[in-house]
């Protein structure tokens, strides 16, 4: 019985502040927001070397072979620093690769995605589509052992920076099926949307009758749906982990503020009124870190557990990073309103954030129905 | 009570009508040009309802309280432009001018005010003072050396709305530090923008936006002859401007509008993969908003009675500022909430549930409110 | 344009205030919860005297010919003093008969109602059946030109005290009917409940197969739907009229302790975290006032207003209720827990008030489907 | 990280479910009898599991912290009665014997505590110092006159839970008021409650039940070998018991009871004449309930995680207790608002609603809480 991390893990965490601290500052961020791609290339180097973008792959493919509890210090620090890049995206490439795929599979891709010459996406759903498995559209039309595949996949994650997509589609009467789709593929177009928080890309994902063989294909065609399941609590799981870094480090901003900031001849931290919000943000700190943790290791260790475990931690830290959002801007006050302050920046990151991979309102519906209701 | 207006007052209500009709620039408000509202507010300034509530020995409308209620109600309602161009001018300048101002100073400013000639900016908040305005620092010291004809001035002012394009500022100084109250040894001046010595810096806001400025003044000189009421009134002056506020319908107006866009966005949104109108917690939250919205109109009109009555406005605007935050942004967060992921994307609703705090903070954070009701009406001790 | 009291309103309001606090204090009130009726028969002779029961009745019929406003000024002053007794089920009872009965019908029950002579109460749903008149249950079967109805009524108020009832039925494939039963018919009973607010009283109205009569019927048999919606709607602006009353009290006499109270060297209103909480509150009360008065005005003047204002009042009232009710005992700390302090009274009756003729969640969802949603 | 546990653990765990299935009284836990519990009391203090957590040297379990946790949650999810009958004793006067009693006061007090034969009530609160307990102003005074060998106690206290029924008292008093800190010069005395000059008040609670009092101390006289730790000491002596507070995974159980009845309430309810179940509002607040009550428990284990790793119980718990007020009286309001015009009635549910409050402030109010939050935590200035 032990609820922490061990020395290892808190070594990462502290490399990896290190390494952001230092190489990504937020003014770097500030500045990388700026650009078309919205990320370093070199960071991104750097990143492979330091085995982080292959943290939870095998290590005959390039990874380091660590779980996803290990995964879950690395993001917290890149939520904390608002960190911009393909990184979440590429890791759940890589998971679905490295738990749907076959071997030979495996060793197709893997490599580039953990040494950074990769970089990979989920494309899910269309713009109509509810979230969760059942909104997977029929994009799909069985052909030999293979599909072609038509439509068009909104909200995909860094989709202008992607080569390698992991395409959910259905054909009619079947079940889900997951493939791996190159960036080269004729007929495929990649556009990136304007977004809320310059630090996170996205856009849609159009694909007009593309040929995806049974090589291609993760699994048993038409047998995706668990695996996309699985998928989709691992994107919700790296989503509450980043949520979690960037809540604490805007209630630890608006805590040094409400200390410095005198007004009415106090702090004004010293009145109630800016006090108690801050007492509650922290509380919310903290059990988003106690759902996510258990999430985290509940998916190394626990399958049977992860869908509620995953649902309660998304759920609670989407609900919780938007009121932490507003708290940090209002107890601001005017400065909050400005370019120039960084709470800003976090409160972008809390409306980006709120729906990705499912929001409250989802995954509370989800709590309730495993808990028997 | 009684609900129903004065026959005077909806033939008053049947002229703003058509004249709405004859002059409401044509097509959606965000595609107005600069022309089409530089004609409707030659048309209002005709009618005398730029300055409405102003006297009108001063060139004002003379309107009563109840019309200024109904002109203000039926441009809110048709989405017509502002009256007037100048906000600043026509909200705090022109009201502490008929107050305050001598005969030349009415002279000089009030027609421009009323012609739309005038771009005004108001100088409150410095940078370390916040809400507590009292605490302002922006010196101006009688220049003996002009035989006191001169005010210099030196400080700087911050969240000075259109400080870039105004031609003039009203603005608080400190003219002595000794003085037994707090509000003491505050002056108000008028200040040409193109004084030596004055500089804008740009504040810009996190959706890019530019309104706010900070203005650094250096050794800027001014005529006395361009202070507002005696030295020392300084926030007598203002403040007699701010109780000008009336019965806040604008506000509650502008907000039964953000519902119905509400309400459009909740048609056409899914929740969970059905229409979101099916779901009875949607429904049931627009039916709070909208209850709510219908208690700051009301709340509205019973200070408006109160005024009709005799009594001068009051504290009790807190009421419905205070509710405005508690709506906006509940608000925000729901219509984020309908948009699902396409929240992500850049759009009118993410901009505003990014802002809705700076409309908020605007008229005073929440917790001022708090305070306000808490320590002028309720009587609760002072923090 | 005249949002406000007239003279005579206000004079009202201050005669009722005097004769309740002289004759109705809250130790009066506590006392009164002990007794089995619930009440003073004593006072209540005398608020006859006073033209109280008959203030909305017509002239003609022993009444005071007042409207829903004057009405509205005495229930906030009962709700004031949590004053206990059978006037709102009374009242209604009137408003049935009045707006509902022919003049023969007016000319037998009205005199007794004004006169305080009888009492009556409206009996409208069984246990199972939602709020609003669709819920109305099929208790009646027509035999002649009348019928015979048989059922179980819940959450009658004064049931046992009542000698006159507004009973709502329907005959199968029929609209609704209402119909008045005296106490004395064979075959009925009434059973009072333990109630959670000792100063409200209620419970079941027991009928086997009574008769009713051509001649007891209000309007037309069947038809009677809009007659139950408007009182359904009257009962709601009642009960939100003496919900004001209690929520001020409420929020005064916590001001008052606040102001008086003292903590760590402070009186505790020098707090925010208590001084907020009862800004919330008056905010809270001046939306109750605004709502309902407009409510109250629409009764009299504008009828196509009455269901939209009516259910905008009640739903927030009962939402603002219930917090100022637990903002009132919070603020008071362990005392606010003990039987001695009044707070509590005003808490048990937030927790009457708030399902009373529909909670927020039936009039916020009216308040949508009347807004176009 | 590791949720399992280590086999000698679970082997424990496998005794207590053994002794829960043998010993646990039958029948609801509302119908049991004094005697069964009486029974159950025994068998548990023959296995030592009352005072588990005291050292085997003063008669205790010397259990683990993670044995201590297992004990709990098991008892906790069967439903059990508590572990031992004085309640007060066993989580206040223990604990603070063991770390300052004397020999000699060991010996007297703590078997009676172990077999249950003593009941104890805690005496902290006073009248007018409400959540600031070292403002208590109850003297003792050593009596001069009988050498010194008595204190004379003077005061009044009041929340005393159990005092109508309690043998004995643990309570501070003040020994001198000159003192460098607010908390010194405050003793601690163990104190029978039939010495002469002790009066016991009822308070009735809003639904008329009785479990706090008033106790009136008159000349109270105290032998000295009745002090507990050193003159002046007492705040430490308190503390330091209150410090022994582990995991509250006791108190998360209980939520998660609460939660079970709640959603078996749902089930039964309707909700604008439908099935609760099928209101998306209603499930999603479920839902949210089942995610906080699951962070309430995760927090528990974090604590106790940095408890074996050595860390001392810090302020950390004040988070689920605040967490607790911020669940219970939104699941008591949510609860009336299933049961509908039911909810006027009397009931279990009912009673729960308006007493959630006695139970969020005996723990210290949310405010309490918070302040204790954002000044010891996050470090903001004190108000």
């Amino acid at each position: 019985m032990n609820f922490g991390f061990d020395e290892d893990q808190e070594l990462l965490r502290l490399s990896v502040r290190k390494f952001l601290d230092e190489q990504c500052p937020l003014e770097k961020v500030r500045e990388l927001a700026q650009t078309p791609s919205g990320y370093s290339a070199e960071l991104w180097e750097r990143l492979a070397e330091l085995g982080w973008l292959g943290l939870i792959l095998p290590e005959q493919y390039g990874g380091s072979g660590q779980g996803w509890v290990d995964l879950t210090v690395l993001l917290e620090e890149v939520g904390r620093s608002l960190f911009p890049g393909p990184l979440v995206s590429t890791l759940l490439a890589g998971a679905a690769i490295n738990e749907g795929g076959s071997d030979e599979q495996r060793s197709r891709w893997l490599p580039g995605l953990a040494n950074g010459s990769r970089i990979g996406t989920l494309a899910f759903f269309d713009a109509d589509s509810p979230f969760g498995p059942d909104g997977i559209a029929a994009f799909g039309q069985r052909v030999g052992d293979g599909y072609v595949i038509s439509g068009e996949w909104a909200s995909v994650s860094d989709v202008s920076e992607a080569n390698l997509f992991i395409v959910a589609f259905r054909a009619a009467n079947e079940g889900v099926t997951l493939a791996v789709v190159e960036a080269d593929t004729p007929d495929l177009t990649a556009t990136t949307l304007a977004g809320i928080d310059a630090t996170k890309r996205f856009g849609t994902l159009r694909l007009e009758g593309v040929r995806v063989a049974a090589g291609s294909i993760l699994g048993a065609a038409g047998d995706g749906s668990e695996l996309a399941t699985a998928l989709l609590d691992r994107g919700a799981a790296a989503c509450t982990a980043e949520i979690i870094g960037a809540a604490e480090a805007l209630t630890q901003i608006t805590v040094q503020y409400a200390k410095d900031r005198v007004q009415f001849g106090h702090p004004i931290g010293h009145y109630q009124g800016v006090k108690h919000p801050l007492a509650e943000a922290y509380v919310d700190c903290e059990c988003m870190k106690s759902l996510a943790y258990y999430a985290a290791w509940s998916i190394d260790e626990s399958p049977g557990e992860v869908a509620g475990s995953v649902s309660k931690a998304k759920g609670f830290a989407s609900e919780a990073f938007t009121r932490i959002g507003v708290t940090g801007i209002q107890l601001h006050g005017a400065v909050g309103y400005t370019e120039e302050y960084d709470c800003q920046l976090y409160l972008k990151r809390s409306k980006w954030a709120r729906p990705a991979f499912g929001d409250e309102d989802y995954h509370y519906e989800r709590v309730a129905t495993l808990g028997g209701v | 009570m009684d609900f129903n207006f004065s026959k005077q007052d909806e033939k008053f209500r049947t002229e703003v009508r058509a004249f709405i009709d004859q002059n409401n620039p044509a097509g959606r408000p965000e595609d107005r040009s600069p022309k089409d509202i530089q004609a409707w507010n030659q048309k209002l300034a005709e009618k005398r309802w730029i300055g409405f509530s102003w006297p009108r020995e001063d060139g004002g409308g003379g309107g009563s309280v109840i019309e200024q209620f109904i002109l203000k109600e039926e441009m809110s309602k048709a989405h017509t432009p502002a009256l007037g161009s100048d906000f600043m001018g026509l909200a705090w300048v022109g009201p502490a001018l008929i107050r305050h101002g001598t005969a030349a100073q009415k002279d000089r400013f009030l027609p421009d005010l009323l012609n739309g000639r005038s771009v005004w900016c108001t100088g409150y908040s410095e940078p370390d003072i916040g809400s507590d305005l009292a605490g302002l620092q922006t010196k101006a010291v009688l220049d003996e050396g002009s035989g006191g004809s001169h005010y210099v001035v030196n400080g700087q002012k911050i969240w000075t709305t259109a400080a870039h394009v105004a031609k003039w500022i009203f603005m608080l100084v400190r003219t002595t530090s000794e003085s037994e109250s707090r509000y003491g040894g505050i002056t108000c001046l008028l200040i040409p923008m193109d004084s030596p010595g004055i500089e804008v810096q740009p504040i810009k806001s996190l959706v890019g936006y530019h309104s706010f400025n900070q203005v650094f003044f250096n050794d800027v000189r001014v005529p006395v002859e361009n202070r507002l009421g005696a030295e020392g009134e300084g926030w007598k002056v203002v403040m007699g401007a701010l109780a000008n506020e009336r019965s806040g319908i604008s506000e509650s107006t502008g907000m039964e509008r953000q519902l119905e866009d509400l309400k459009e966005l909740a048609r056409n949104s899914k929740k969970n993969g059905r229409p979101a109108l099916e779901d009875p917690a949607v429904r049931r939250e627009l039916g709070r908003y909208e209850s709510m919205i219908s208690a700051m109109r009301l709340n509205g009109l019973r200070n408006l009675t109160k005024q009709l009555q005799g009594s001068p406005p009051s504290t009790e605007t807190s009421v419905n500022k205070f509710l405005r935050g508690q709506l906006e942004i509940p608000m925000a967060d729901f219509s984020m909430s309908l948009l699902g992921t396409a929240a992500q994307e850049t759009g009118p609703w993410q901009t505003n549930s990014l802002t809705f705090h700076g409309v908020v903070i605007g008229g005073g954070s929440p917790n001022i409110q708090r305070n306000i009701i808490a320590e002028r009406i309720l009587g609760l001790p002072k923090d």
